[in-house]
């Protein structure tokens, strides 16, 4: 039987591959001059437009690579659509800052291109994958060529050495998670989502109960890794401090937000059943990644790890709406946290300096750079005039109450204070008077600046664009 | 024979891999323990899918794609741990401390 | 319409004369002399003007009353109104014409003052208040007069606040007022709960079960133990007298003292037996104490203040008593003759520059005037047939004589002794003051703000005949009480008041120049702090207040403020442990991450 | 900007009309804002341009105030209702009666004080100081006009960071630690709000203040849990004794135009939360709790007088007299009838304008001498300084509640309310906490006239440095308050005529 491939639904992660080839090919065959480099970056960032356009062009449920009796592999529906179009929109701007990067030149452009390129399209296949295969796959899709750009850069210690931390604590969640697919298969004979559902529903094997919930737990880990939840949090501040600035933009959002929709797609399609069992644990993982992650933010003096303690953080609000096995909320935050984010690690690649201190007045040495990372941390404390941080804390608390999960709505209140200690100390130092140094940042770097500063207030504005796409 | 034979013998491997990658202070071998670990994996896919007589054989299918992953995880492992020991001089695991907390 | 005139009158004065007395802002001698000018005209013109109206209104005598607003406020209804009754009209003369003679007598008296104009213009605020309280057709707005008269004492005995003893006699006398006030206003609202209205005519008509009286009445008398200076309350008067005479004369004798008295007579429907049996007692033990005390003072103006209580106490026992016209009467005839003696005094210590008795003597050749006018208003203290005093007193005791109350024979018993041991102390002080070797010295400048001295002639003429004419209230207005004349309780007051008076003389006769309080003897020195009563209070309640302040500053920075402090340090705290364990290890996150996955796997299994 | 304004007021008394201003009313601070952030001539004529602007915000405010329907102050006027975000079922939901009309006039005025206040003085940023006032101000307003429970809580959390820089930029020595603790604390009350508010919308599913507050759909253990976080949350605003030691520091190291809003708007968002959401919306809730808040804000009275008697800083002693205040204020909402609800409110607006002038009055002495410890200060301030010492003590009596003057009628009538509590409140208890209440009073005049008495009274030693007394700007900002607060001691139905009926409404009672 030949299975019938419905080209228009895999068309997005198929043009992403298309141009990494394309890529790869043209690094390989044009001579090395600096125009090149961009032209590289052009075509990467076309690329990313073309799928950008496909995924928002897309209406209804698409359905290919299905199994006639069992269920199908590849599904786009509405949330598929957002986080395609959240890990293109940041890989988006991922790209123009890597542009900046590239400019250093001790980076080899194609394979850097290359590698982005495929990382982005695992990040569109994984949200939109039915089955634990294509799951595993998309994951691993997602994450391999994040380790190669992170130490990519040549003759650079602490790279190697974050990307060497990243791969040793990644390929063991990875094993792990590998053992709880296959545990998973084992007890329920089936890979495809629904059908494994449909396997948990029926009651009549004995002595399954806690293999099943061994099982979940070690998939859940898998993804636990991704987004840097509590157990898995440990490489978070170091990788990001060692990778460039654009692997950890790329790092916090895009492999952050496929994280999370492995763990959703996990969570409320193959185990709806066992949500008497997962629901306190994310929970519980939820409060206790909250508050790791602001804890130990606090007495942060660099800022590219400040940035990935607050990641952390906010990855704990968005697991906290979870708990409640309504994802819609978690796909809102994360959209607004994506753009936040991006903003935040824009400026730092724009203006980039060791210590806090470093940023003190850049409010009166670089007007644009210093408003736009006040309004981002303003946002990421979820603090008017910051709405959109507002508004997605807003959605976040009300799951979390309408879920019942009074204590943890409790544990976010404080973890917000928490949060806004280290958010308001950075603010402030960007307003205090200083004779700011005024450090050259390239071009494509501002253009970024721009773009995920345009992104942060188009949603504090008008945040019904992104909630009604959510249906 | 049962399935629980290979799945005992599957879990034992994985919990070899794991004293592996927590004992051994060389990152190759940490790598090495790894792949045990993922070969426990496949250990346990195969039996598996001969256990429940699938007609698909996703078990067997997945097992190849372990083995595919597997695979590329150590090329690109290795090829860090080479940039590593070019800069350090040293792939042991628990010195590289330099990004640590201040 | 005619009562609202009066109350805002002095009101509209006061306001003209703070604002506008001063108006180019200039602070030289000459526009001093000019701003004085102006607050004179501002303090005595609306004064006497209101004076004449309310003598019109006593002329008229017919009962009127008009309601100005009524004030809305979610329960029950304040209605802003002026009532005017024979009472009131009454006590409203008197507060009128000691209030023009006092504005008359301070224009003399703070010629050279700079701050006259806010001095003017307070007592035109105090008068309009007193008014007001003495008009309220409604309890609330009595309170709102009330409070006002309260921080009008404040501001005028603390007028030459460059003393700190003025600024600190000033706040006692506020704050205790205001410690009674606070009882009065609870009492207002059992009244207003209970009737379901704060008019007074309602209140008075309403039919209120007896404990809510009871209840009720014991916390007006508060308020009127507060402002009329009774026993419990009675310890900021003396120190009062630390403001300037006229101000003692008009506040602290005639008119705010009589508050009280004026507002138990007023309800005196609504005061069950029980309540005036507390008034009776209090004013029982009230009387003797000050009139001992009054005995022991060397500064006249302490005198005349325990003087004052003990007359007060007077008029309570009276109401105590049951004899609620002989109280009114007295308490109008005290207004004129102890306004009377406080104005003298006044002139006294103008004269001399000090206010102890020590220092004055033989004053009679260089002061004619005065010394008559004070022995007038010493007459009627002690209560000789001519003055006022005689009658009021006499129908006094022959109200407490004849009374049904059951505490009768005490109320009777302490008032012929005070009868008596007044006598003493007013023949004391009036030897001391007039007859004697003349002790006049002249003293230095003071410095500036303490009483003005000009010694050698008698007082100007702007004091003189504010004296003068009180003077002729002080003798001729026992005459005008329309009540029966009694032989038999004259008499016996009288006899023990001589019997008061000519120990005391023989024993100044013996030692002219040594003070005859020595009679006293082992007794002298608590009766001259007024047996240690201001140490208890001080020791009781003031002293713990502010050590408790202290302690409330104290625990607000350490605990309440700690807590807070230290939720902040924690939280830092934890996040330094926290932090030991990111220390780049890999094979540590490796751990910790397999540790956690074991942990969520066995939870999972035993949740699940 | 001034011609619209003016044809927006000719135009018919319609309905129409008073939406159009609220939005007005919202608009013009937000659009002045903006156009400071505008790099270009306005940073030189900051302080005039936010005068100006503040000024038109205060003639639309006296024009609501103007074409506001008085007969019927119980009802919702001028109603704005525009869809926002759908998704979350937020409306922009505007509306203004009896009980924030007052209050939206008293911010208007104030912010307007304010800057009258900085035009007499030369702040070193002025454009990032008119930048702050101008947000603070639409943040305040929004509060006290919005009639959705999330549109509530977004303007309720707009003032913290412009207070925030307020504190922190122009402040004392201290600013920066008391800044922190200012924002995180209310921050933390903001957020327990947030939860309170969400757990209402839970519930019931609707966001709408008008239809909550008319059908109660809520449990009585729904409506507790609900009433406590919420309370909570506002407690910290009002705030409340245990949770208000962040004042005092504030106040301390506020500049004087941040102090004055402060004191005079800030706590009020979050006393008129009782009274606009907390209570209304949850009335089991609130009878269930009403006897703890009532304690608490007794406690507060006490505490916060006898924290006065032994205070060494001039603004510090005011701030805890404003935890003293705001106790009578909260003593009022716990008891629950119409009369303690009036009193709050009245309490409300003569604490803003009592306190916005006392500390207008702290921050000119703390210019001229530097500092603002009371030995520092020293005796006898009425011979250096008679106009402002005067007006110290005109503003510190009527603090202390003297009759005849605005503070009086918010205690008088919080007492009488706690005489008689609503029907399911324990009575004894009640009267317990009047008698409190009243001995606080007596506190209140003490620490008040021994402040007095130390800081204004005593020898002055003859004419000192040349120190010029207060200027006809820095009158110019302080008579207003004067006058406004003899109006409303002497014609309080001004007020309560205003508040009665709403009150009425928002209790139900006929």
């Amino acid at each position: 039987m030949i299975q019938s491939i419905d080209y228009w639904a895999i068309a997005a992660p198929l043009i992403l591959a298309l141009a990494a080839g394309l890529v790869l090919l043209l690094d390989a065959f044009l001579p090395a001059r600096p125009g090149v480099r961009t032209a590289l970056g052009c075509v990467t960032l076309a690329a990313l437009v073309a799928a950008f356009a496909v995924v928002v062009a897309q209406r209804g449920v698409r359905e290919t690579f299905c199994v006639p009796s069992v269920g199908c592999s590849y599904v786009v529906d509405a949330t598929t659509v957002v986080f395609a179009g959240l890990a293109l929109g940041a890989g988006a701007v991922v790209v123009l800052l890597s542009m900046g990067q590239l400019a250093e030149g001790d980076i080899p452009v194609g394979e850097w291109y290359f590698l982005l390129l495929a990382a982005l399209a695992g990040a569109v296949t994984l949200p939109a994958s039915r089955d634990l295969i294509m799951l595993v796959v998309a994951l691993e899709l997602v994450s391999l060529p994040v380790f190669a750009l992170t130490a990519l850069r040549r003759y650079d210690g602490r790279g190697a050495e974050a990307a060497l931390k990243l791969f040793v604590v990644s390929v063991v969640s990875t094993a792990v998670m590998l053992f709880g697919v296959s545990l998973l298969y084992g007890i329920t004979g089936a890979v495809h989502l629904d059908a494994i559902a449909a396997a948990l529903a029926q009651p009549e094997r004995p002595g399954a109960g806690p293999v099943v919930a061994v099982g979940a737990v070690m998939v859940v880990a898998g993804f636990g890794f991704k987004i840097a939840a509590v157990p898995f949090h440990f490489w978070a501040a170091d990788v990001y401090q060692g990778a460039p600035i654009p692997v950890a933009a790329l790092l916090s959002v895009v492999s952050k937000a496929a994280g999370f929709a492995g763990l959703i797609l996990v969570l409320t399609q193959a185990l709806p059943g066992e949500a008497a069992t997962w629901t306190p644990i994310v929970a519980v993982l939820a409060a206790l990644t909250m508050t790791v992650g602001n804890v130990l933010a606090l007495r942060q003096t660099h800022p590219v790890r400040l940035l990935a303690w607050s990641s952390v953080a906010q990855s704990g609000y968005v697991l906290a709406p979870i708990a409640t096995t309504d994802a819609q909320a978690a796909t809102a935050y994360l959209v607004f946290y994506a753009a936040m984010n991006l903003t935040a690690f824009a400026v730092v690649m724009a203006v980039p300096h060791d210590t806090l201190d470093g940023y003190r007045g850049l409010v009166s040495g670089r007007p644009v750079a210093g408003l736009a990372l006040a309004f981002a941390l303003i946002c990421l404390a979820g603090l008017p005039p910051g709405l959109a941080g507002l508004f997605a804390k807003v959605v976040v608390f009300r799951e979390v109450v309408a879920g019942g999960l009074g204590w943890l709505a409790v544990v976010m209140a404080v973890n917000t204070v928490i949060g806004l200690y280290y958010y308001i100390a950075w603010t402030a130092r960007l307003f205090t008077p200083a004779d700011a140094t005024r450090p050259a940042a390239s071009r494509p770097a501002w253009i970024a600046v721009g773009v995920a500063t345009a992104v942060a207030v188009g949603f504090s504005v008008a945040p019904q664009l992104v909630l009604a796409t959510l249906g | 024979m049962h399935v629980v034979y290979p799945a005992v013998v599957a879990a034992l491997l994985f919990s070899i891999g794991v004293y592996g990658v927590l004992a051994r202070r060389n990152t190759i071998l940490v790598l090495m323990s790894v792949e045990l670990m993922l070969n426990a994996v496949n250990l346990n896919l195969v039996a598996f899918d001969v256990w429940l007589r699938d007609v698909l054989h996703s078990g067997q299918v997945l097992t190849l794609f372990v083995i595919v992953i597997a695979a590329a995880e150590v090329g690109i492992g290795l090829a860090i741990v080479l940039a590593v020991f070019r800069t350090r001089k040293a792939i042991e695991l628990d010195r590289l401390r330099e990004l640590g907390e201040p | 319409m005619i009562v609202s005139l009066v109350v805002v009158l002095p009101f509209a004065g006061a306001v003209l004369g703070l604002l506008l007395s001063r108006y180019p802002h200039g602070r030289g001698p000459a526009e001093n002399l000019a701003a004085n000018k102006r607050a004179a005209w501002f303090g005595v013109l609306p004064t006497a003007l209101s004076t004449a109206l309310i003598g019109w209104l006593a002329w008229e005598n017919t009962p009127s009353t008009n309601v100005l607003t009524v004030i809305d406020t979610g329960g029950i209804a304040i209605t802003v109104g002026l009532e005017a009754a024979e009472l009131s009209v009454l006590t409203a003369m008197l507060v009128g014409v000691v209030a023009l003679a006092v504005q008359v007598y301070s224009v003399g008296y703070m010629r050279g003052e700079s701050r006259y104009p806010s001095f003017s213009a307070f007592i035109s605020l105090f008068t309009s208040a007193m008014l007001l309280v003495v008009f309220a057709a409604d309890l609330l707005v009595l309170y709102v007069g009330w409070e006002i008269m309260g921080l009008c004492s404040y501001l005028l005995v603390g007028h030459w606040w460059e003393e700190r003893a003025n600024s600190r006699a000033a706040i006692k006398a506020f704050l205790v007022t205001r410690l009674g006030d606070v009882g009065f206003l609870f009492g207002i609202f059992v009244l207003g709960f209970a009737a379901g209205s704060f008019r007074i005519s309602d209140v008075m008509a309403a039919d209120i079960p007896e404990p809510t009286l009871v209840l009720a009445t014991l916390l007006l008398l508060a308020g009127v133990a507060g402002k009329s200076a009774q026993v419990p309350l009675h310890t900021w008067l003396p120190d009062a007298m630390a403001g300037p005479t006229p101000i003692s004369a008009l506040i602290h004798a005639a008119t705010m003292v009589a508050a009280g008295i004026f507002v138990v007579a007023r309800l005196y429907v609504l005061f069950p037996q029980p309540t005036l049996d507390v008034l009776g007692v209090a004013a029982a033990i009230g009387m003797l104490g000050a009139a001992l005390a009054a005995f022991a003072q060397t500064d006249l103006k302490r005198v005349l203040a325990y003087s004052t209580i003990s007359q007060l106490a007077y008029m309570a026992a009276a109401l105590a008593g049951g004899a609620r016209d002989a109280a009114v009467f007295h308490l109008v005839t005290h207004g004129a003759f102890k306004a009377l003696l406080f104005l003298c005094a006044g002139a006294v210590i103008h004269h001399v520059g000090s206010n102890l008795l020590g220092h004055m003597g033989g004053l009679r050749r260089p002061m004619p005037v005065t010394f008559w006018t004070m022995t007038v208003g010493y007459a009627a203290l002690i209560g000789l047939p001519p003055a006022s005093g005689f009658f009021s007193k006499d129908a006094i005791l022959y109200g407490l004589e004849r009374s049904s109350s059951p505490i009768q024979l005490l109320l009777y018993g302490s008032a012929l002794l005070t009868v008596g041991v007044t006598g003493a102390y007013a023949t004391r002080a009036w030897l001391m003051t007039f007859f004697g070797t003349g002790k006049v010295q002249a003293l230095p400048e003071p410095a500036p703000g303490t009483a003005h001295v000009f010694d050698g002639r008698e007082a100007p003429a702007s004091m003189l005949w504010p004296i003068g004419v009180l003077a002729i209230p002080a003798l001729l207005l026992g005459f005008t009480d329309t009540g029966e004349f009694h032989l038999a309780p004259a008499v016996t007051a009288l006899v023990v008041a001589l019997l008061g008076a000519a120990f005391v003389y023989v024993i100044w006769r013996g030692a002219p120049e040594r003070d005859p309080a020595r009679l006293l003897g082992v007794f002298h020195g608590p009766c001259e702090q007024a047996f240690y009563v201001d140490r208890l209070y001080a020791a009781v309640f003031v002293r713990p207040v502010l050590a408790l302040a202290r302690g409330v500053v104290r625990a607000d920075d350490h605990v309440v403020d700690g807590a807070v402090r230290g939720t902040g340090r924690a939280t830092v705290g934890l996040s330094g442990l926290t932090r030991h364990l990111q220390n780049g290890n890999a094979q540590l996150y490796v751990t910790g991450l397999l540790a956690g996955v074991l942990l969520i796997a066995v939870g999972a299994v035993v949740l699940g | 900007m001034s011609r619209t304004v003016a044809a927006l007021v000719t135009v018919s008394g319609s309905p129409a009309a008073m939406s159009v201003l609220l939005v007005a009313l919202l608009l013009l601070p937000l659009l002045g804002a903006v156009a400071l952030l505008v790099p270009g001539p306005l940073g030189t004529l900051a302080v005039r341009f936010g005068l100006a602007v503040s000024g038109m915000v205060f003639a639309v405010a006296v024009a609501v105030a103007s074409l506001f329907d008085y007969s019927a102050a119980g009802r919702m006027q001028g109603t704005v209702d525009l869809p926002w975000i759908p998704w979350l079922g937020v409306r922009f939901h505007l509306g203004i009666d009896g009980i924030s009309l007052p209050l939206v006039v008293l911010t208007a005025l104030l912010t307007l004080l304010c800057l009258v206040y900085l035009a007499g003085h030369r702040p070193p940023r002025a454009r990032e100081l008119v930048f702050a006032l101008l947000v603070l101000e639409l943040g305040m307003i929004g509060t006290f006009l919005s009639l959705d429970l999330l549109l509530f809580f977004v303007f309720f959390e707009v003032v913290l960071i412009p207070m925030y820089f307020v504190i922190a930029v122009w402040g004392g020595e201290g600013r920066r630690r008391a800044a922190y603790k200012f924002i995180l604390y209310t921050l933390l009350g903001s957020a327990v709000l947030l939860v309170g508010l969400l757990y209402v919308w839970a519930q019931t599913g609707t966001l709408d203040m008008v239809r909550l507050a008319a059908d109660h759909p809520m449990g009585r253990t729904a409506q507790i849990l609900a009433f406590v976080a919420i309370g909570v949350g506002l407690a910290v605003k009002t705030p409340m004794w245990p949770l208000h030691t962040w004042l005092p520091d504030a106040h301390t190291e506020a500049p004087t135009v941040g102090s004055v809003l402060l004191a005079g708007v800030l706590l009020k968002m979050g006393t008129y939360g009782f009274a606009r959401v907390a209570i209304p919306i949850l009335p089991e809730g609130a009878a269930a709790v009403a006897p703890w808040l009532g304690a608490l804000a007794v406690v507060g009275i006490v505490y916060g007088a006898l924290a006065c008697l032994a205070q060494r800083d001039l603004k510090r002693l005011i701030a805890y007299s404003s935890v003293g205040h705001m106790g009578f204020v909260l003593l009022g909402f716990a008891t629950l009838t119409p009369v303690g609800i009036n009193a709050a409110l009245y309490g409300n607006i003569a604490h803003g304008l009592i306190t916005g002038l006392l500390f207008f009055l702290v921050g000119a002495l703390k210019e001229r001498y530097g500092t603002s410890d009371l030995d520092e200060l020293g005796p006898g301030l009425l011979g250096r300084l008679p106009y402002v010492a005067s007006l110290l003590t005109f503003a510190s009596v009527a603090s202390l509640g003297l009759p005849g003057l605005a503070g009086f009628w918010g205690e008088m009538l919080a007492l009488q309310g706690a005489y008689e509590p609503a029907a399911g409140l324990p009575r004894e208890l009640f009267l317990t906490f009047m008698v409190i209440g009243g001995l606080g009073a007596v506190l209140t005049a003490a620490y008040f006239l021994v402040m007095l008495s130390r800081l204004t009274h005593g020898p002055w030693g003859g004419p000192g440095p040349t120190l010029h007394d207060a200027t006809r700007i820095e009158l110019a900002a302080w008579v207003p308050l004067v006058v406004l607060i003899l109006v409303f001691g002497v014609w309080p139905s001004a007020l309560l005529g205003l508040t009665t009926p709403a009150v009425q409404a928002l209790l139900g009672v006929p």
